[in-house]
């Protein structure tokens, strides 16, 4: 069984219907991505899955968990993170007090240490800067701390909304390679991106997402030779 | 090339001109007035120094209602108009049960217990209003515009200050007298000191203190400024807004309860409009700090206070004005508009993150 | 029936006398309103709600203590032609527009609590005809405490402090005038604000200019805390104490707690009629469940009660109990009011509508007094 | 941001780049009056910008869009446009009240020019809908038409693109040349994308840490070194887009 | 098992509720109070009448919230809480017999407690009843909501009708001695509350009115939509006509206490357009706003007043006067305060607007101002000898400066500047850097709005006679602000109706004293949570507000 299950899942925002029956899922260890235009609704999706909007109708569950019925903050108990698009790291903050944020629903302190070094780890620019004021951090190191501060809840899936957006060439790289660490160490990611043939790259498995439904799910390698992708998502004529 | 002229006519505005120049004057009439008094040597040192004392007392007891105006506007950016009836429901409550150990002697013979138990009760009814007041009034009002919390605000300010003229009635009660406070301690060379003073000051300083480690250092505080900051990325680290909020409005009702006490202590009376004007000067005083920020409000209200005690006296006694006293009020406005002039965000106030372009 | 130049208000058998109120009953002022209002409660209850066979319908409008709520208060009862007869207002500025609108509705009033000289004054003109007041003159109330200050304690340096209301400004300047006239000086004039509660500054101020005497004429809450807080500023050890009658209660004494030992006030002379006084305030615990709260019901009582014996005097009774009331002929009938016994003295009006017993003397406070929260019951000094 | 020179010639395109936190924004906030440079000058034609408020800057012809989009949220999308008129815009407050003959005219010249703007960035049939209310696409089309509507020579774009798949990009970047070529205005660009940066700019100029790194046309950048190391990188990114 | 949880959270959880806001009531001394006055003579009292719709509402509310709507289920809830209510006052009743309430709760009298709580009936025989009676008005309040929907509808406007009905009797008598025929009076009201018949007939009228408009509303409405333009202007036209005909005999129509009123709530509307111009429009918070008025009054009073400078001039000259010192002090308010945004702009000006009052009351400038006894005989406008007096002719004063107000804010609404403030209130930083000039639109926000209000404060002067500090005290402000967002903020027509509510209505309940304050701070509250645009919104801001609730309620 997968990991996470979601099945036909309805969003509206006022009249407007943003999510039409989708659904997906994500196995243990996987990273999927989901990639669409504008306005698709990836965000969307993403922001149901943690709970920060709610379905009208269809179900998310993780392990057979049912999840629509908590509301966010309770999602992230139960092991689902979401690393919002545009970061949205505590400004006022220290660097190492965004990560202890991240670690708020975790009462172990033994297994804090172990993931803030796991996080150091992979983010040594965190390390350099902890006592530095988040909102004072260039946008690559935001986005690093995003990140970082997800890993401390000790996510059984991680939601990575657009992490290169905004960021240098230079910096898309290496975030990239910060998440195929993470996945290297064991963590299930849900991707969203604009930048397609990178998300391809890296993910296992990919939907596309079109005007609030899935339009293609396959294989990430199907989807990078596939026409339609190639065309509208990578920019290759 | 423009002339150096031309530049400075292109950069300068009326206004700028308008603004330096009332501050200025206000300045030099600050100034003059404060010479002007400090020569015709009317009060002794050790006036001043009482000045300074009643000020500070009660500007300790403005600073701690200011932490709730303060501590609320952080996380929901509305001012908490109803925060003054927090702070009058509480020692209000308490004064029947100040007067029953009054009346039974138990004051005579107990009178820390007693002042605990007043204080525990008077806390627990604010916090309670507190508390009720955001779950009904405000809780649905999340995502709504910015006044119109306000306008809720405000009318829950009026329900409460009539309900409990209803309760308890029009008239206002005296807090008995608890004799371990009245009395002076002399300093020195006839410098006196109120207990009741020296109290109010230290207990408040320590209430004040014990909250900001409380938000500086636990856990909730660090939800606390989480939510203040972006409430939809801290429900994704887990943090419940709602109790957030509630526990800010529990923290600041507990602070105005507090308050209450020693206003009642230093003041006696306590009756349902008590609140109205103490809300509107600890108002000022979070602002005068800068919003938001609480170093900001503990400052303010300390300022206010001596601003209020201090400030007739100085500014206004030279130029031989009538009732000098009467103007205090006009005093503390006027130099809230003053630093306001100069430092739009309050004494501490961040500037109002001009938004990333 | 009868005819009146300014009309006749009929009251048919079984329906009530229709007198109205028109006092502050919400907002910060209130309890000067509720106060009034009960004093003329208790009147109505002390008649056994009977008038000539009718019972007395009570009701009024809140005036809000101030000039716009007066107004808007008088409007309404000028519309409404059942009234016979008025009390009110509180505060003299809702006094000052509203009652010539009732006695341009041919409505007389007596006011209870209005302290302003020119309500009463010569100049005040015809709109004014039909309004009375059972609350004494500032003009009165404030020469007797100068004299008394001046003459009896012999002090020379005096100081006043007022808060800004009509009541208690007026009486700070007939006061210091007087004072002056006499001989003494005036050392300090200071003003507070009615919600003030840190009065020590402004005494420390005063304190510097070295009065013998404070004549603060204010009402319970703000003259309490000064009381209080004269106590812990130091320099005030030998400095008398006077407030008026706006302070001249129970509750007063609450507020000041032992700070008010030794301190005196003006009032009305209650001793011819202490007793009378006593088994109001007992009626007034038990109907309302706690003591007066402001200092004006006594009069309200007095107004109420005149009011009634003028209209006894002038009603015209058919035998099926029919009455008839001619406006004018009660306004002159309260105007011709001379000797009633009231509360507050002896119910004298003169041609401008003061009706209150000049009699006022010079109370002070014992040890006794604030213990047992009981009023002094003799009198101090008189000036007569 | 220190010591930086920059000349911007008529009627080109001019990219900035640089990495994250460069100063590229702080620049542009520079030139349009948000803040103001401790030292040194920036000349329009000539006529010195700093310490001029932002409204004059805009009168004398520089408009600009935002990283984070920017509209008046509760205005309809032509409401956001006439604001844009505001500057050119002459009628008076009693004219107003009164309602002369010129404050009809001027409304209605406005309305018409508001409407033009509004085809021009294909939103005419949106005219009416609060800006909050566009899709994302819209919004940012929506926020060059107010900025065209100041009648601007300069106009600034802050990361035009950001957040749109390739073949958005695409639009945009057509949209930014018809700009330039039809309406003649000359067009600075803040971007990451370096498909359009390469695409459309005539001239680029790379800033590091508030100082300019390199300066010149998209080849010379592409192979300058220094550029490479502090921005382009050697991975995938920079040469996908 | 399912209706046991049911009964606890939907009938015995609102009980609880019911019955502490019960106990509240009876604590405030409101049923007592009330209970003086009769609604319908000798058959219920306001007090009673109060009692038992509160009792109802809270049925009402268990009955609605019931989940599923099972009729038994309905039934058992609503009883439930009835019964829950009923119990609290027991509780309350017994705890009164055995402590002495009264040393704490001013109100808890034993006549409260043991008559009428308990409909009159003494003893243990009364707690019974007062349970009995909780089931009672449980059981009927189900079955009223099993009723359908139009019949529920009816029922309760024509209910309201006749308490309204009852509630402002004072009012009716009146304007129906004014207007009507005796009979027609002597039908309806007694001296004291409605008749019996006339309460019915009160009843039954509403209902048809209700009925009617159900039936044809609809109709009438599509047969509007479907007149042609033309035809639909012509009927527009008529109808302004006709309303403007309306409101120019309505002082004569309605006498001298509703004209009063009326003045009262024009002086309002006047101050919240004005101020709707800097809050609504600009985005300007402004708590000082008294201040103009209060300037407009006293400028108003030395220049026409024998005391103080002694002028004497006419009132008309007065005004061109006050409103340029509302205008200059408005500019000058709005200089300093122009870098200020949100919250500290509004304790900025609401500081100033206490200066301006404490400097008014002071001593020091009391040979300037008179201090605390005011200044009094000030000049009432006249025309050729034709004296605006009383509040009947001051009336039209009124109506015409609300006209001129009402046309230059319409007219400013949508032009160039109107969209400056509006882009302005949105997001300063991007206006100022669309070319709109933030200290000159700002100023004329501040002045214009400065200008009504001091226009406003000119009227007020001259109609009141006499003017003292007190009546320009920051509650006035607090009152503006409340009206505009009450009414729709932004709108024309909100105002106005934002001031008939807000001040009208607190007007014409003026004898009910305190219990109008607690009134009025519960609407305000009830109305922000349920109707947050207002009464009459801006259309956009109706179209917002909605949909972010529609958004609360999916997201
Ligand atoms: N708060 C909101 N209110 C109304 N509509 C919204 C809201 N947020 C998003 N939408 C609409 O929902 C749809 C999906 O939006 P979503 O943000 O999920 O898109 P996305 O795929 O993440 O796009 P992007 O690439 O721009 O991030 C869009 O049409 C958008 O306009
Ligand atoms: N208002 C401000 N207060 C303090 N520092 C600021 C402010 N605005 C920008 N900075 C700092 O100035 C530097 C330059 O920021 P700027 O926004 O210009 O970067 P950028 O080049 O636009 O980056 P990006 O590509 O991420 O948009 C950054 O280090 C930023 O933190
Ligand atoms: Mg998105
Ligand atoms: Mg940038």
């Amino acid at each position: 069984m997968a990991l996470l299950e979601v099945k036909n899942i309805n969003v509206y925002y006022g009249k407007i219907h943003a999510l039409k029956d989708l659904s997906l899922n994500v196995d243990k260890g996987e990273i999927v991505t989901l990639i669409g235009a504008n306005g698709a609704g990836k965000s969307t999706t993403l922001k149901t899955l943690s709970g920060i909007l709610k379905p009208r109708s269809g179900s998310v569950q993780l392990e057979g968990d049912e999840l629509t019925r908590y509301p966010a903050h309770q999602i992230v108990t139960r092991g689902m993170i979401h690393v919002p698009e545009g970061r949205r790291i505590f400004g006022r903050l220290t660097v190492q007090e965004n990560l202890e944020m991240g670690a708020f629903t975790v009462k172990n302190e033994q297994l804090n240490r172990t993931n803030l070094t796991k996080v150091f780890d992979i983010f040594p620019r965190l390390k350099e800067r902890r006592k530095q004021l988040g909102g004072t951090l260039s946008g690559g190191e935001q986005q690093m701390l995003a990140m970082g501060r997800a890993m401390m809840s000790n996510p059984k899936v991680l939601f990575l909304d657009e992490p290169s957006m905004g960021l240098a060439p230079v910096l898309v790289d290496s975030i990239f390679e910060n998440v195929r660490q993470m996945h290297a160490s064991g963590m299930t990611i849900l991707l969203v991106e604009q930048n397609a043939r990178i998300a391809l790259q890296v993910a296992s498995r990919g939907y596309v997402l079109q005007t609030g439904s899935i339009a293609l799910a396959d294989t990430a390698a199907n989807l990078q030779t596939n026409e339609m992708v190639r065309k509208v998502y990578m920019g290759e004529a | 090339m423009p002339t150096k002229f031309q530049r400075w006519k292109e950069r300068i505005t009326a206004t700028d001109i308008v603004m330096w120049f009332i501050g200025f004057a206000l300045l030099v009439f600050i100034i003059l007035g404060s010479i002007l008094t400090l020569r015709a040597g009317r009060y002794t040192p050790v006036q001043w120094f009482d000045f300074v004392i009643y000020g500070l007392a009660q500007g300790s007891i403005y600073a701690l209602v200011a932490m709730g105006y303060t501590l609320v506007y952080g996380v929901l950016r509305m001012i908490n108009f109803a925060h003054s009836e927090v702070f009058m429901s509480g020692p209000f409550t308490a004064y029947y049960v100040a007067a029953y150990f009054y009346r039974s002697s138990l004051l005579e013979s107990h009178p820390v217990i007693c002042l605990i138990i007043v204080f525990i009760v008077s806390m627990t009814i604010s916090t309670l209003i507190a508390f009720l007041l955001e779950r009904i009034a405000y809780r649905p009002l999340r995502n709504a515009p910015r006044l119109i919390p306000l306008i809720t605000a405000i009318g829950a300010s009026f329900t409460l200050m009539y309900l409990f003229r209803g309760l308890y009635g029009t008239g206002f009660q005296a807090y008995p007298v608890w004799e371990i406070f009245s009395g002076k301690w002399a300093l020195f060379k006839g410098l006196e000191i109120g207990k009741i003073q020296v109290f109010v000051i230290f207990a408040a300083a320590l209430v004040m203190v014990a909250l900001y480690l409380f938000i500086q250092r636990t856990r909730i505080g660090k939800a606390v400024r989480s939510v203040s900051e972006d409430k939809e990325a801290a429900s994704l680290m887990g943090v419940d807004i709602d109790k957030t909020i509630s526990v800010t409005f529990i923290i600041g009702g507990a602070a105005a309860g507090a308050a209450g006490v020693l206003y009642a202590l230093v003041f006696k009376q306590v009756f349902f409009m008590m609140g109205f004007i103490p809300g509107i000067k600890a108002f000022t005083a979070a602002v005068l700090g800068g919003i938001g920020n609480i170093p900001g409000a503990m400052l303010g209200g300390l300022l206010l206070g001596l601003l209020e005690s201090i400030g007739p006296a100085l500014f206004l006694d030279g130029f031989n004005i009538a009732a000098p006293y009467q103007l205090k009020d006009a005093i503390a406005f006027l130099v809230l508009v003053l630093v306001l002039i100069f430092r739009p965000t309050g004494l501490l106030g961040e500037r109002l993150a001009v938004k990333k372009a | 029936p009868p005819t009146d130049p300014l009309g006749v208000v009929t009251i048919k058998p079984g329906e009530p006398i229709h007198i109205a109120y028109w006092f502050v009953t919400a907002g910060s002022d209130s309890t000067l309103g509720i106060d009034t209002k009960r004093g003329v409660e208790i009147a109505i209850d002390d008649i056994k709600n009977n008038l000539l066979g009718h019972k007395i319908k009570f009701d009024g409008q809140d005036s809000g203590c101030n000039a716009e709520g007066g107004q808007a208060a008088a409007t309404k009862l000028a519309s409404d032609p059942t009234i016979v007869a008025a009390v009110g207002s509180n505060c003299s500025s809702e006094a000052k527009p509203g009652a010539p609108i009732l006695w341009n509705a041919g409505i007389a009033t007596v006011s209870p609590s209005n302290t302003a000289p020119y309500l009463t004054d010569p100049k005040r003109g015809p709109t004014y005809d039909g309004y009375l007041r059972t609350a004494h003159n500032d003009k009165v109330q404030g020469a007797v405490a100068a004299d008394f200050a001046f003459k009896s304690l012999k002090v020379k340096k005096a100081a006043t402090i007022h808060d800004g209301s009509v009541y208690a400004e007026q009486l700070a300047n007939v006061f210091a005038e007087t004072f002056k006239k006499n001989g003494g000086t005036i050392v300090a004039q200071e003003a507070v604000a009615p919600t003030d509660t840190d009065m020590k500054p402004v005494l420390t101020k005063i304190v510097t200019a070295k009065p013998e005497f404070i004549y603060y004429p204010i009402f319970v809450a703000a003259a309490g805390h000064i009381t209080r807080q004269v106590k812990e500023v130091s320099g005030f050890e030998k400095v008398a104490l006077m407030s008026a009658d706006g302070a001249f209660s129970v509750d007063f004494y609450k507020a000041a707690g032992e700070s008010a030992v030794g301190m005196y006030h003006s009032s009305p002379d209650f001793e011819a009629f202490g007793k009378v006084y006593e088994d109001f305030i007992q009626k007034h615990i038990k109907k309302y469940g706690e003591k007066t709260l402001a200092p004006f019901h006594a009069h309200a009582y007095d107004a109420a009660n005149l009011i009634f014996k003028a209209i006894e005097k002038v009603a015209k009774q058919e035998k099926d109990g029919t009455l008839y009331i001619g406006r004018k002929a009660l306004r002159d009938a309260l105007y011709a009011t001379k000797n009633m016994k009231g509360i507050t003295g002896s119910i004298n009006c003169n041609q401008y509508g003061d009706c209150a017993d000049p009699r006022i003397a010079v109370y002070k406070t014992s040890p006794e007094n604030v213990k047992t929260l009981v009023m002094p019951k003799k009198s101090f000094w008189k000036p007569y | 941001m220190d010591g930086l020179d920059i000349e911007i010639k008529e009627k080109t395109i001019h990219s900035v780049i640089g990495p994250n936190g460069a100063g590229k924004t702080t620049f542009f906030n520079c030139i349009t009056g948000f803040y103001k440079p401790e030292a040194g000058e920036i000349l329009l034609e000539n006529h010195s910008l700093v310490g001029l408020m932002p409204d004059r800057i805009v009168r004398l012809g520089i408009a600009r869009t935002y990283q984070n989009i920017r509209l008046f949220p509760d205005l309809t999308a032509i409401e956001n446009v006439l604001v844009g008129m505001h500057a050119h815009l002459k009628s008076s407050y009693l004219g107003i009240i009164l309602n002369t003959p010129f404050v009809k005219k001027e409304e209605q010249e406005a309305e018409a020019e508001a409407n033009r703007l509004l085809k021009f960035v294909n939103l005419e049939t949106k005219a009416n809908m609060l800006s909050k209310h566009l899709p994302y696409g819209d919004q940012r089309r929506l926020e060059i038409a107010r900025a065209l509507a100041t009648r601007p020579k300069l106009l600034c774009l802050d990361e035009p693109t950001a957040g749109m798949n390739s073949g958005e990009t695409q639009a945009m970047c057509d949209f930014i040349q018809s700009l330039r070529d039809d309406l003649g205005i000359t067009i600075m660009l803040i971007e990451h994308q370096m498909r359009v940066v390469m695409g459309i700019s005539e001239i680029i100029t790379v800033l590091d840490y508030g100082k300019k790194l390199a300066e010149g046309t998209p080849d010379e950048i592409k192979r300058n070194p220094k550029v490479i190391e502090a921005y382009l990188g050697q991975g995938s990114a920079a040469q996908a887009h | 098992m399912e209706q046991i949880r049911a009964i606890w959270r939907y009938g015995i959880k609102v009980g609880i509720i019911g019955g502490i806001v019960l106990i509240l009531t009876a604590l405030i001394g409101m049923i007592e109070v009330f209970t003086q006055r009769q609604i319908i003579a000798d058959v219920v009292s306001m007090g009673h009448a109060l009692y038992l719709a509160a009792g109802l509402f809270i049925c009402y509310l268990a009955a609605e919230r019931t989940t599923p709507a099972k009729p038994l289920w309905i039934i058992s809830n609503s009883m439930f809480a009835g019964l829950t209510t009923a119990f609290f006052l027991v509780l309350l009743i017994i705890l009164g017999r055995h402590v002495n309430l009264r040393l704490m709760f001013i109100n808890a009298s034993d006549l409260l407690l043991n008559n009428l709580l308990t409909f009159g009936v003494q003893g243990n025989d009364g707690l019974r009843l007062l349970l009995i009676a909780g089931m009672g008005v449980g059981l009927f309040t189900g079955l009223f909501y099993l009723l359908p929907k139009f019949l529920r509808t009816v029922i309760l406007w024509s209910l309201a009708g006749s308490a309204f009905a009852g509630v402002l009797q004072e009012l009716i008598r009146p304007i129906l001695a004014n207007n009507f025929p005796d009979v027609i009076s002597e039908w309806l009201l007694t001296s004291d509350g409605l008749t019996l018949k006339g309460a019915l007939s009160i009843f039954i009228f509403i209902a048809l009115i209700v009925i009617s408009w159900s039936i044809k509303g609809g109709g009438i409405r599509q047969g509007w939509q479907g007149l042609p333009k033309k035809q639909q202007s012509t009927w527009r036209t008529i109808g302004t006509i006709i309303l403007l005909a309306v409101i120019l005999i309505a002082p004569w129509r309605l006498g001298l206490f509703m004209s009063e009123v009326m003045t009262i709530v024009g002086l309002y509307v006047l101050l919240g357009l004005g101020l709707n111009i800097v809050v609504g429009y600009a985005g300007l918070l402004d708590l000082g706003y008294v201040a103009f008025f209060a300037i407009g009054a006293y400028v108003t009073a030395l220049i026409t007043s024998p005391e103080i400078m002694n002028l004497n001039w006419s009132f008309w000259s007065a005004i061109p006067f006050a409103i340029f010192f509302g205008i200059l002090a408005g500019v000058l308010l709005g200089v300093p305060v122009l870098k200020m945004r949100g919250d500290y702009l509004a304790i900025a000006t609401m500081g100033f607007g206490e200066i301006i009052r404490l400097l008014v009351l002071s001593d020091a400038l009391r040979p300037f101002l008179g201090g605390s006894q005011g200044i009094g005989q000030i000049a009432k406008p006249q025309v050729l000898g034709f004296v605006f007096k009383g509040p009947q002719e001051i009336y039209y004063l009124i109506v015409a400066g609300c006209m001129l107000v009402i046309f230059v804010s319409w007219r400013l609404k949508d032009s160039r500047i109107g969209r400056a403030w509006k882009a302005m209130r949105e997001d300063e930083d991007v206006a100022q850097a669309m070319g709109i000039n933030l200290v000159s639109n700002k100023l004329l926000a501040f002045g214009t709005g400065a200008g009504f209000a001091a226009l406003s404060g000119v009227i007020f002067g001259s109609k009141i006679g006499s003017i003292y500090p007190h009546s320009f005290n920051i509650m006035v402000s607090i009152n503006i602000v409340c009206l505009i967002i009450f009414g729709g903020i932004g709108s024309i027509p909100g105002v106005i109706v934002g001031a008939a509510a807000l001040i009208g209505l607190p007007e014409l309940l003026r004898e009910f004293a305190e219990y109008r304050f607690l009134v009025y701070g519960i609407a305000l509250v009830v109305m922000m949570l349920i109707r947050p645009e207002g009464l009459w919104p801006e259309e956009a801001h109706k179209r917002e507000l909605h949909e972010d609730k529609t958004n609360e309620a999916t997201g």
